[in-house]
Parts: C-alpha cells; structure tokens; sequence
C-alpha cells in the first residue's frame, strides 16, 4: 500500500478526516436551509445539486482517496462519468426535440 | 425522373411510389446501396481472389509483413468522405424537411389518427377546420380519445370508419398521431412514410401524396396477438371524388351526432 | 498456486486486484443509479403540470438520517486509519460503530416507510374537485389501515370513509403544499374530518410507488439504496466478526479487505448525499 | 467483501492434495476458469440450439400460416396445451417464440458462449494467467447465469407462456400483457445482468492485472484486446437496462407507472394507475444497453476470427495497432449511437442529427477492422482447414450485415426500412453467418485444446459448406422482402398485407405475392441448416473419444494457449511464461519455422 498510506501520514490523514466530517455535516445543514430559502425553483435545484457535488467531492476526493489514485482508475471513472452525462443529456435532450417544433 | 434509377429501384425490389418526398427517399436508399455495391463488389473480387492466389499450395512460403503500402487508408479515407457527403449533402437535410416544414394547416388535409389495439381510428375537423377539445381528464371506457362533448368545434368532425382513410390528391397531409394503449407504428410503403404511435405523445407527420390509389397501412410495432392483423387503407382520391366522400361521411356523422365512436 | 496481486500492489498498475475489482463495480453502480437518476429527471420534467407532489417527505427524519449516514463514513475510514495504526481494538470500535449507524439508518427508513403506507390521497371522479390527502378511517378497519385501495374498499362493498385532511403547512422551497408526515398534530390548523362516498372516489392511495410517480421513483431509489445499505452492513459484520481473525494470519490483506469494503460504504453514502436533496427538498 | 478472492486455506488445500478436490468441487462448483469457460459453453450451446428450435417452428409457421408443425407439433400441444392447439402455431404462442428466440440467442446463447465461455478458458491462458483475478466470483457469475437460464427455461411453462412483447420488451405493451411472462423474463434478465457484471469485472481485473511478465499491452493477442473492450461494453451499458427492468417489474408487480402515460387504455378501460411515465424512457434504457450489446455479439466474433486468421494464413495480423485502436473507438462510441433504433418515436432534427453522425463514425472502425483483416491475406500462405473456412467466411458475412447497417443508420432511409425484414437480414446477417460462424470457426480451432483430440476435418468442412449455403438461402431473400415492405414479427408472415384487391380499380394493393412466396424457400432453407447441423454435432460429442489425437500445439501457432500441457493443468502452465515478442509472430524472416512462439525469446 506504501505511498502515502505510512503511520505519519495517517496521523495527519485522521485530522482532515474530521475536518471533512464536519464540513459534510455542515453541508447537510446548509442543504436543507437553502431549500427553505426560495430562490426560483431553477436556482433552487442549481444550489442544492452544487451543495450535493460539494459534498460529494469531498466524499470521493478524500474518504475514498481519488485525489490520490492510481490512473488506471481515473480512465475507468472519467469514462464512466461521460458515459453516464451522455445517458441522462441525450435522453433528455431527445425528449424535447421532437417533431415540428417549428409547427 | 430518376430513369437510370428505375432499374436500380426494380434491382432493389422497391414498392410503388405515391408521395412527393418519396422520390428522395428513394433515391437516397440507392446512394447508399451504390456506395455498399462499390465496397462489397470491390472487396468480395479482391478476397476471392486473395484465396485463390495465395493458397498455401500455390504459395507455400508466407510473406510475414505481407502488404507494406497503406493504400488502404486512402479507401477509409474515401468511405468516410463519402458517408460524410451522404449525411451532410442528404440525409441531415432531407430529414430536416420531413420532421420540421410543414405545410400551413389551412392547405392541408389534417388527420388525427389514433391507433388502438387493433385498429386504426382516423378522425377530421370537419367544415370548421377545427378539431373538438380534447380533454386528458375526460378519457374513460366510452370517451376514449377524451373529447369534450360540449365544444362546438367537435360538433362537426368527421369520424370515418376504422381503418379507412382517405385523401384529395396533390394536396399535403398532416398526421397527428397518437395511440391510446401500446405502441404502434403507422407505416405506409407506398409513401415512404413510419411514425410510432405513442400513447402519451402526440406526434405530427406531413407528406404529399401524388398518385391516386388504394395503398395499405400496415402497423410497423409489435402491439400484441393481432399485431399482425392491424391492416388498414389510405386512399388518394382525386377532388371531387374526396368532396363526394367527405359529405357522405359528415351526414353520417352528423345523423350519429357528436362524432364519438 | 495463488493469484497474484491479492495484497501487494502490481507494480505498473499500483493496484492490488480486489481494489480494481472494487472500483470495476462502483463504476457500474455509477451507471446503475445513474440510470435511475437521468429517469428521475425524465419523469419529473414529463410530468404533467402541477401533477409532481411536493414536501411529502419527512425532512427532519431525513436530515437526521443522512447525518447518521455521514457518521458512519467517518466512522468506517477511521476503522481503516486504525488498522493502518495497528490499533486493532480501535478498529473494532469503529467498525462496530458504522454497523449500528448502518442498523439505526434501516429503521429510522422503515419508520419513515410505515408512515408512507399509513398516509393517503384521494382523487375524486368530479375532476374539478381538489384531491384530499390524510389519514382516513375505514369501517372494520382497526385504527388508520395500511395499504388501503379503492378497489379493496369497493371489494369489501363499503360505501363511506372518514378522511382526516392534513393541516396546511409551508415546505421547503416556499411552496405550500398539505403537509407529510412532519404536520402531525401541534401545528398548522386542523381542517374537519370529512366523510367521503366510496362512489366519489376515482382513485384512493397510500403513498405507496403506485401513488404516483414521483412515489415510485423515490420507493425504487431509496430501496435499493437501502439494500446497498443492509449489503454492505452484512459484509462490514463479517469483517468485524469472524472475518476479523484473519488480522493474526495476514494482517496486510485484512486491511485492504476494510479498504475495500469501504469504499464500498462511501459509494452508498455518496448515493445518499444525492438522494437526499433531490428526494426531500426540491 | 464480495471482491476479496480465494482464501488462503482454500489455496493450501489445492497445492497439497490435488485430487481431494472430488467430482462436485472439480466439475460443477469449480472455480477453475476452464471448467467453468466450458460450463458456459456447453449450457450456451443447448441454448442455441434451443433458440433455433424455436425459429424453425416459427418459420412454418410463416411459410405455412395456420398449418399444423410437423413433427412437433403434436408435441407442442401436450407441453403447452391451448396455445399450440392441433399443433397449430398461436398467434400468442408464435410472440412468445418470437421474444425468446431474440432473448435466448442474444443473452443465453452467443453472449454466454462468446464472451463467457472462450473468453473464459482462452483469455487467461492467452495472457500466461493462472486462473481468473477473483475465481470465487467467476464461479458465481456462471451459477447465476445458470439459474437465470432456468427461470427463463421455466417461464414457458407457466399460464400464458413466456414473455411475448419482443426481445425488446417495449412498455406499455410488455408491461400490460397480463400474463407473467414478462415478470419471470425481467427476473431473469437481472440474473443475467448480475452475472455479466460479476463477469466482467473479472474479466478486466484479470487482463490488467494478471498479464504475465513482457506481455504488455500491445502483445496482447488481439482476442484479448476484443474481450477487454466487450467487458467493458458489459461493465457500463448493463446497468441502465437493470434499472429499466428494476422499474418495469415495479410497474408489473407494484402498479406503478414508470413507463404508462397518463390516460393509458388497457382491454378497452381506462387503465387503474396513477400515470405520469414515459414510454420513450424504456427504450431509451433498453436501447442504451441493447446496442453496446450487439458489439458484444461481435467483437468476441471478431477477435476470434483474427486469432484463426493469423494462424492460418502463417502471417502476422496486419494493422495489428489500428485493429486495437479501433476497438476501443468502437468501444467508446457503442455507448452514443443507440437512438438509432428510436429514429420513428419521433426525433427532431438535432437529436437525429447527433445520432446520425455518431453511427456513421462507428462504422468507420468496423470498416478498418474489416480492411485489416481481409489486407493479412495478401502474401500468406492460406491453409484451408475448418476453422479457417468458418473464419474466412465470416469477413464477407459481417461484411454484408455491416454494409446494410448503413442505410438503416440513416433516419431518411429508415423511414423506408423501419422494422422491416431488411432490419432482420442486416443483423442476422451479422450475427448468423457472422458470430455463429466464428463461433463455431472457435469451437473447432481450440477443441484440440480442450480435449487433446481434434474434430473430424471431413465432417467440419460438410458443416460448413452446407451451413454456409443454407445461411444465405435463408437471409439474402429477406433483404428483397424487406425493401419490397414486409414487416417483421408478423405471425402469418405477412399475408394479411399481400395480396388484396383494389375493389374499384382491381389494383393489387400490398405486398406482391412472390415476396411472401419468398417465405417458404427461407423456411425450407432453414430446415436444411438444421440438418447441417448434425454432422456437427455428431462429430462434436464423437470426437471427444475418437477424434484423432493431436499434440500440444496441433496448429503450430504462436500465443500462449499453445505452450500449455494439454489439456491445461489447474494452474494452467507448468513453466514459467515470460513473453518476449508480439502474438503473431508467423513465417519471421531467418526463423526455423514458420511460427515463433511468444515465449521464445529474441536471439540477437
Ligand atoms: C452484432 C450485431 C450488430 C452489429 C455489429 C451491427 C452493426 C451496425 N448496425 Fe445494426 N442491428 C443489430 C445488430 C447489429 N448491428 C440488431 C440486432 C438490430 C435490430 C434490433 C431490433 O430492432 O430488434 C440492428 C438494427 C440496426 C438499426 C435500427 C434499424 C431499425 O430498427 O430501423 C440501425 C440503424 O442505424 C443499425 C445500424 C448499424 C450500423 C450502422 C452498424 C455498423 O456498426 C456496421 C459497420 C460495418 C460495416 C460498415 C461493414 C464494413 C465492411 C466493409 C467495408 C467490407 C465489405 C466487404 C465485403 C462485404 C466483402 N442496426
Ligand atoms: C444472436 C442472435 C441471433 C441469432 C444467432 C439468430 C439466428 C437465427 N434467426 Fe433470429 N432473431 C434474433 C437474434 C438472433 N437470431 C433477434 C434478436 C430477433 C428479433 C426478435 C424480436 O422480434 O423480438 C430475431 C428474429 C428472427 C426472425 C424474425 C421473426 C419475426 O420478426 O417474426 C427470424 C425469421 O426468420 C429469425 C430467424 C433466424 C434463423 C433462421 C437463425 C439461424 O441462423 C439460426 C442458426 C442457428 C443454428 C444453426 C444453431 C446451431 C446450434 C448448434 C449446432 C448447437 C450444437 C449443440 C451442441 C454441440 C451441444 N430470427
Ligand atoms: Cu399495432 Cu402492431
Ligand atoms: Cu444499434
């Protein structure tokens, strides 16, 4: 497991862990508190999807070690990643571009 | 027209053609087989001959690097050249035409057809030009297609049997189409025109049919046990006899009142 | 005759295989919930206008349990940081920690699902009439039945309910919608009970995926997101449990073991971190 | 968890007491990949024959609508009762048949045998592994195959019969049959879907991480390089279509209404559900799968085909780094072309466009692929044996399948060729005459592997040269039936649409009769396939007691499979594999023979 995974550097590792506990329970707070606050429904969504990724970057990044992994696996996920954006905006897209439009 | 073309069609065993855009369509589908016979002609003769030169009995040594120019990159070249001077110059293009000019609703014939399990239901505004309200809330078992039996634009439509439909010549056709149950698809050969009847959706299509003729519709989804059955008629008429048609039917309708099947 | 690469890394990929392995599978999960999510959206921009329920969910339960579920992630990267330590009495403390988070996120989830069952809306085949939504009360019925129907109630030949209508009450995003589960009694005014024709009724349903779809979407997301959730709690007991005495033989391959199993548990809390807000809050 | 692999104790007890292991651990619940590439095979292969039964009843009835099956009918009639009445063909029982031959052929038979099986017993030995990255796993993603064979075997049996709204299952008609047979299909289907993934994942964890030491990644054979795209095809399309299924069970089991619209009519009533989903989004999950799918039809074909073609025509595979390339452009772009199948739901322009586009780029790598191949025979030494004839035949064959690809990809086209028997040829085309011939072209080249005997080469050639004319009797008619308008899944084979006459003009309107004529020659041709197919079976299950026997490397050729004992040991290689050049390197320059093993090192 070497690199970066030494007894000091998972000292250091544990308190960035708990900072980013508490950022995500922060996170969760401030989730719930904007979706009070309303702000047009389409801002509404932007801000809680942008609070969601925030949190999810954090999760991914640091927790689950991407910042730090090997390149066979960023391949495997970037593509996974294009091939997921490419499902859900085709099928969307699709669903508004129909026949006459212009009719 | 398309005189060098007409062999080709009878080659490829294309049906009778009855539309405008039809003419395209097909000379599209022979575009494309063409540049397909190029490749599979050039190929095959190329293989074949490959086999009978280079058998291990008349060529008992192999050559381990074999061909060492790259002119084959020149013919992928040329093929996506081609493909791409198909989708550009033609297909982006034609399709353009069919899925977005339509014709002024005023000069048209416009149909509303609603496939069901297993029949085909057509109906027409009527003298109005305006078809009756159509309510998703209404929908039940005896007002299936959710017309507002109070709107007086609905008064008038006409209702021909199933799975009959008929049109004046010349003049251009609009489709709405829809379905009430499972998916269909309204295909008509002879026009070289398929749409999906969709439950849920409501979708126009447009064409022009230039040849009088009693031509089939023929259901292009699987729908179900009868799936295979769901045969109906298109007739182009000419003017008057369409004029004459359409007054029978609307005294028809106006006797059963409503317009409801 | 082993398989190599099952503790040390493969020097060119830096990876040891259950690693890969691990991360192979996330990336179909991705496209797995993925795929439900892009439909979720579908659905919702399909829907037609103001058919798309609002504020049915219980956001306090909710917010508490994705604070749980964050817990238990910090938890469970602790378990591993420990094992790095060597601090294997560590480990068991916070592997047993995100087992009972695991275990209190499913049962606070079934309570919020037997609320769900128990809540109902009634559609009236007058269409310019509103539907009502509340408990109600039905004749041979002990207290608010579960998974009523209109087809049961017209089954059973009854001809009145009793609905007790929610108290209006404001939700998330400033909408004003008859409140979930969160307007019990105390706030928000009661409106009367009402007493309903079984003959009025076009369609009666818990919130229940037949409800609508909306109903549907979040039943078949939460629900497989609480599969992941008694998955990963089976596994992470087997670890803690007998799978632990594997740290005396081969202490290396028991970490990557946690590691694995993990990053597993992020991925099912990143699921949640998503489904939170676009379930309860938008 | 799941991913861990072998324990230890397990590993021990191997090394010390080899044969402890007894008849069920060794053959059934093996966790040996080539008993387990052969479980797949051997199940896949009934499946396919299966599949074929299926399609041989169906074209009776298309060629004889309303006759009583011969032969089975009486049969059918026991077994199923009502729908096969008088050993007549139902038009409920023709769709039944209809959907599981599409299903069985697609996901129980070439998949499990192409991927699975010879993806299984070849690609470790191809890349000097000792087994599958996970064993256990493998073991599981086979049994879970295996039992979702079983629900969907079963499913026939059941009140009503199996599904019958097409392989494609579109809702709402798959969904409001109110049979069970759809729900026993979407059950399977997840089997199916798990032991993919399970697959999978092991396929690509094995060939990054097990290749043996030298084997880099450009002396992959090229077998493996299509078994690594496939996997992945495998690993990231699936899972749409197992949510798609997750939400149509729903809507079957639990009354919900992902896929119903608003105001949906079933048997004539307004339908009891809550509405609000959308028909489009199944085919859009479906599809999303479906045509990633149908390259894991091909490229295991493909990669075969190469493997026997560089062997057999003693030289190295030309392009060697294009093919590779262009399976990963394949690869990659398979996961953005699928809403060609959905250009008649109603697509605008842009969409259209976009998808237009994306499918005319995907073909240009299967034209580079096909280039490649067909320039590798330029200069070899062409040895005719049966592999090679299957494998030869299928270039032309996939070829013509791929040409007629492309004015369906073209919506205008479509609008002509829409789920017409045009649509039938051109896939069958690829994947009758194309992957069942490399498959078979696969079973013949490393049977000697698998059993130290050879098939019989006379026999082989009978097999092929009856199979292959009979291939064409059956598809090439359905190109003209297809532009003349015939639709598919027809159960009378058209004949309500033929024929009728214009009562005022006497005009024929329809389908013109010779076209549905055309039916009964494809039948007749059809039957004649199925008796090509004995000698091949015959020679199949005889040759593995009589065939003749061959030594290791009965081929003389050059990748890994061939260094081994055979058949392989468990642990497959008894010395240690380091590999020193490319896979094919055939009739070098200066070389003693005219193969070069990949583990002979260089002498310079
Ligand atoms: C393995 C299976 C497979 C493969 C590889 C392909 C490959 C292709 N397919 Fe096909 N397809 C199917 C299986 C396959 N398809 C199935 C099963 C269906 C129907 C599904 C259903 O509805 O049930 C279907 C349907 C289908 C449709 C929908 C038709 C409709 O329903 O209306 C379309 C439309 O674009 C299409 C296009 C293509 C294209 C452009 C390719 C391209 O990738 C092809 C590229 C290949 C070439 C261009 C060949 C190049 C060859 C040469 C250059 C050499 C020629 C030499 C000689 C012949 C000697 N296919
Ligand atoms: C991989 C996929 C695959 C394969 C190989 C085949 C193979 C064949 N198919 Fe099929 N077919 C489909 C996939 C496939 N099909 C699909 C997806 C559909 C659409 C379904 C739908 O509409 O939903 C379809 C539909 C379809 C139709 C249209 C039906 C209709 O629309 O109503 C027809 C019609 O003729 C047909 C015919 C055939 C024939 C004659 C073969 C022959 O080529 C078969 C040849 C097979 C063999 C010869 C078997 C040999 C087996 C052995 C030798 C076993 C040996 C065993 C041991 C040694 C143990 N198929
Ligand atoms: Cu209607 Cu097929
Ligand atoms: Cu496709």
């Amino acid at each position: 497991m070497g690199d970066g995974h030494s007894k000091e550097d998972i000292k250091k590792h544990i308190k960035l862990y708990i900072g980013i506990f508490i950022a995500l329970l922060i996170g969760t707070v401030l989730t719930v508190a904007a979706a009070y606050v309303d702000l047009g429904h389409k801002a509404n969504i932007a801000l809680a999807l942008f609070i969601a990724s925030v949190k999810a970057f954090l999760v991914a990044g640091f927790f689950m070690h991407l910042t730090t992994e090997k390149k066979t696996i960023y391949t495997i996920l970037v593509c996974t990643v294009i091939f997921f954006i490419g499902l859900m905006a085709l099928t969307i897209m699709a669903h508004y571009d129909v026949p006459g439009a212009g009719h | 027209m398309t005189e060098p073309f007409a062999f080709l069609k009878k080659l490829l065993f294309m049906p009778v053609l009855a539309s405008e855009h039809g003419k395209d369509v097909d000379n599209f589908i022979i575009y494309v087989h063409l540049l397909m016979g190029v490749l599979f002609v050039g190929w095959f003769s190329y293989f074949l001959y490959s086999l009978f030169r280079f058998s291990a009995k008349r060529n008992p040594k192999a050559d381990h690097f074999g061909v060492k120019s790259h002119a084959s990159s020149y013919l992928e070249v040329v093929v996506a050249l081609v493909e791409v001077a198909l989708l550009v110059g033609f297909a982006i293009p034609l399709w353009a035409k069919v899925v977005d000019d339509f014709p002024k609703e005023s000069e048209s014939t416009v149909i509303r057809v609603t496939a069901q399990q297993f029949a085909w239901n057509s109906r027409y505004p009527g003298k109005d030009g305006v078809f009756g309200k159509r309510d998703i809330k209404l929908v039940s078992g005896s007002n299936t297609l959710g017309y507002d039996p109070a709107d007086p634009a609905g008064k008038d439509d006409v209702v021909p049997p199933l799975n009959d439909m008929n049109v004046p010549v010349n003049k251009p056709v609009i489709i709405q189409l829809t379905s009430l149950d499972v998916i269909h698809s309204l295909s008509i050969h002879p026009f070289r025109i398929c749409q999906d009847a969709i439950p849920g959706q409501h979708v126009p299509l447009h064409f022009l049919p230039n040849k009088e003729g009693r031509f089939m519709i023929t259901c292009a989804q699987l729908c179900g046990n009868a799936h295979y059955g769901m045969r109906g008629f298109f007739t182009v008429l000419s003017q008057e006899k369409y004029d004459k048609w359409m007054a029978e039917k609307a005294a028809a309708a106006s006797a059963s009142a409503g317009g409801f099947e | 005759m082993d398989v190599p690469y099952t503790t040390k890394p493969r020097s060119d990929t830096g990876l040891y295989n259950a690693k890969l392995g691990i991360w192979l599978f996330l990336a179909s999960e991705v496209m797995l919930f993925g795929a439900l999510f892009s439909s979720y959206i579908l659905l919702r921009v399909n829907a037609l206008e103001g058919t798309w329920p609002h504020g049915l969910l219980n956001i306090p339960i909710g917010t508490f349990n994705t604070a749980v579920l964050i817990s238990s992630s910090i938890t469970v990267v602790m378990a591993w940081a420990s094992l790095k330590l060597g601090k294997f009495n560590h480990f068991k403390i916070y592997q047993g920690l995100t087992i009972l988070c695991a275990l209190a996120f499913m049962v606070i989830k079934s309570v919020e699902y037997k609320d769900k069952f128990t809540h109902y809306e009634v559609w009236f085949n007058d269409h310019e009439k509103k539907s009502i939504r509340g408990h109600i009360e039905v004749p041979g019925e002990e207290g608010n039945p579960w998974f009523m129907t209109h087809k049961k109630l017209a089954e059973r030949k009854i001809e009145t309910i009793k609905i007790h209508p929610d108290p209006k009450v404001t939700v998330a995003s400033g909408k004003e919608a008859h409140g979930g589960a969160e307007a019990h009694d105390g706030h928000g005014d009661h409106p009367p009970v009402q007493e309903i024709k079984v003959a009025d009724i076009k369609r009666l349903s818990a919130f229940v995926p037949a409800h609508s779809t909306y109903f549907a979407i979040y039943f078949t997301l939460t629900a497989l997101h609480a599969l992941h959730v008694m998955g990963g709690a089976l596994v992470m007991a087997y670890l803690w449990g007998p799978g632990s005495k594997m740290w005396k033989t081969d202490p290396e391959r028991f970490t990557n073991r946690i590691e694995v199993s993990g990053l597993f548990w992020h991925f099912v809390d990143l699921v949640w971190i998503f489904l939170f807000p676009v379930l309860y809050l938008l | 968890m799941q991913h861990t692999t072998h324990t230890a104790p397990h590993e021990t007890s191997h090394e010390h007491h080899h044969e402890d292991l007894g008849f069920w651990r060794t053959y059934v619940f093996s966790t040996d990949h080539k008993i387990i590439g052969i479980q797949y095979a051997v199940t896949s292969l009934a499946f396919l024959f299966f599949g074929f039964c299926l399609m041989l009843a169906m074209r009776w009835q298309i060629a004889y609508p309303g006759e009583p099956i011969p032969v089975v009918g009486k049969l059918l009639e026991t077994i199923l009762g009502e729908t096969a009445k008088g050993g007549i063909m139902s038009p409920d029982l023709y769709n039944v048949f209809g959907a599981m031959h599409g299903t069985i052929m697609v996901f129980l038979a070439v998949v499990p045998l192409a991927f699975a099986g010879f993806g299984n017993y070849v690609v470790p030995l191809q890349i000097g592994a000792i087994d599958m990255t996970f064993p256990r796993i493998n073991m599981a993603s086979y049994w879970s195959f295996f039992i979702g064979c079983v629900v969907m075997f079963f499913s026939f049996f059941i009140p009503g019969g199996a599904a019958q709204g097409g392989w494609t299952s579109y809702s709402p008609l798959a969904s409001t049959i109110p049979t069970d047979g759809q729900t026993y299909w979407l059950i399977g289907m997840v089997l199916l879907i798990t032991s993919s993934l399970l697959g999978a994942v092991n396929f690509i964890a094995t060939i990054i991480q097990l290749r043996a030491p030298g084997m880099t990644w450009m002396r992959l054979p090229f077998f493996v390089w299509a078994q690594f795209v496939t996997a992945f095809l495998l690993l990231l399309a699936f899972p749409p279509l197992e949510a798609a299924g997750i939400m149509q069970l729903m809507d079957k089991v639990f009354g919900t209404s992902f896929f119903l619209p608003t105001g949906l009519m079933v048997g004539g009533q307004v339908a009891d559900i809550s509405g609000g989903g959308s028909p489009l989004l199944w085919q859009h999950l479906f599809w999303f799968l479906a045509h990633p799918e149908v390259y894991v039809l091909i490229l295991p074909a493909i990669g075969i085909v190469a493997e026997i073609i560089a062997c057999n025509t003693r030289k190295t595979l030309w392009g060697y780094r294009s093919l590779v390339y262009s399976v990963l452009a394949i690869g990659f772009i398979a996961f953005i072309v699928w809403a060609h199948h959905m250009y008649l739901t109603g697509m605008g322009t842009k969409i259209s466009a976009f998808f237009q586009t994306t499918t005319m780029i995907i073909s240009i790598p299967s034209v580079i692929i096909l280039t490649c191949l067909f320039i590798t025979l330029w200069g070899g030494s062409i040895r005719f044996n049966t592999p090679m004839l299957f494998a030869l035949a299928f270039l032309p064959m996939f070829g013509l399948g791929g040409l007629t690809g492309l004015p369906l990809g073209f919506s205008f086209a479509d609008l002509h060729l829409h789920d017409t028997y045009y649509v039938i040829a051109h896939f069958h085309y690829i994947v009758a005459p194309g992957t069942i011939f490399a498959l078979f072209a696969g079973v013949y080249y490393w049977y000697p592997k698998a059993t130290g005997r050879k098939m019989n080469e006379f026999w082989g050639k009978v097999h092929f040269w009856v199979s292959f004319i009979a291939m064409n009797l059956i598809f090439q008619p359905m190109f003209a039936q297809g532009m003349a308008g015939m639709h598919r899944r027809m159960y009378d084979g058209g004949a309500t649409y033929s024929g009728v006459l214009d009562p005022e003009t006497g005009d024929v309107v329809g389908l013109e009769a010779f076209i549905i004529n055309l039916n009964k020659g494809i039948t007749h041709a059809a039957m004649l396939m199925a008796v090509a197919q004995l000698p091949f079976i015959i020679n199949f299950f005889y040759s593995m007691f009589k065939g003749e026997k061959v030594d290791d490397n009965p081929w003389k050729a050059t990748t890994l499979e061939w260094q081994t004992p055979t058949p392989p040991p468990h642990g497959n290689f008894t010395k240690e594999i380091i590999v020193y050049r490319g896979p094919y390197d055939y009739s070098l320059p200066g070389a003693k023979e005219d193969y070069t093993p990949q583990t002979e090192p260089n002498h310079k």
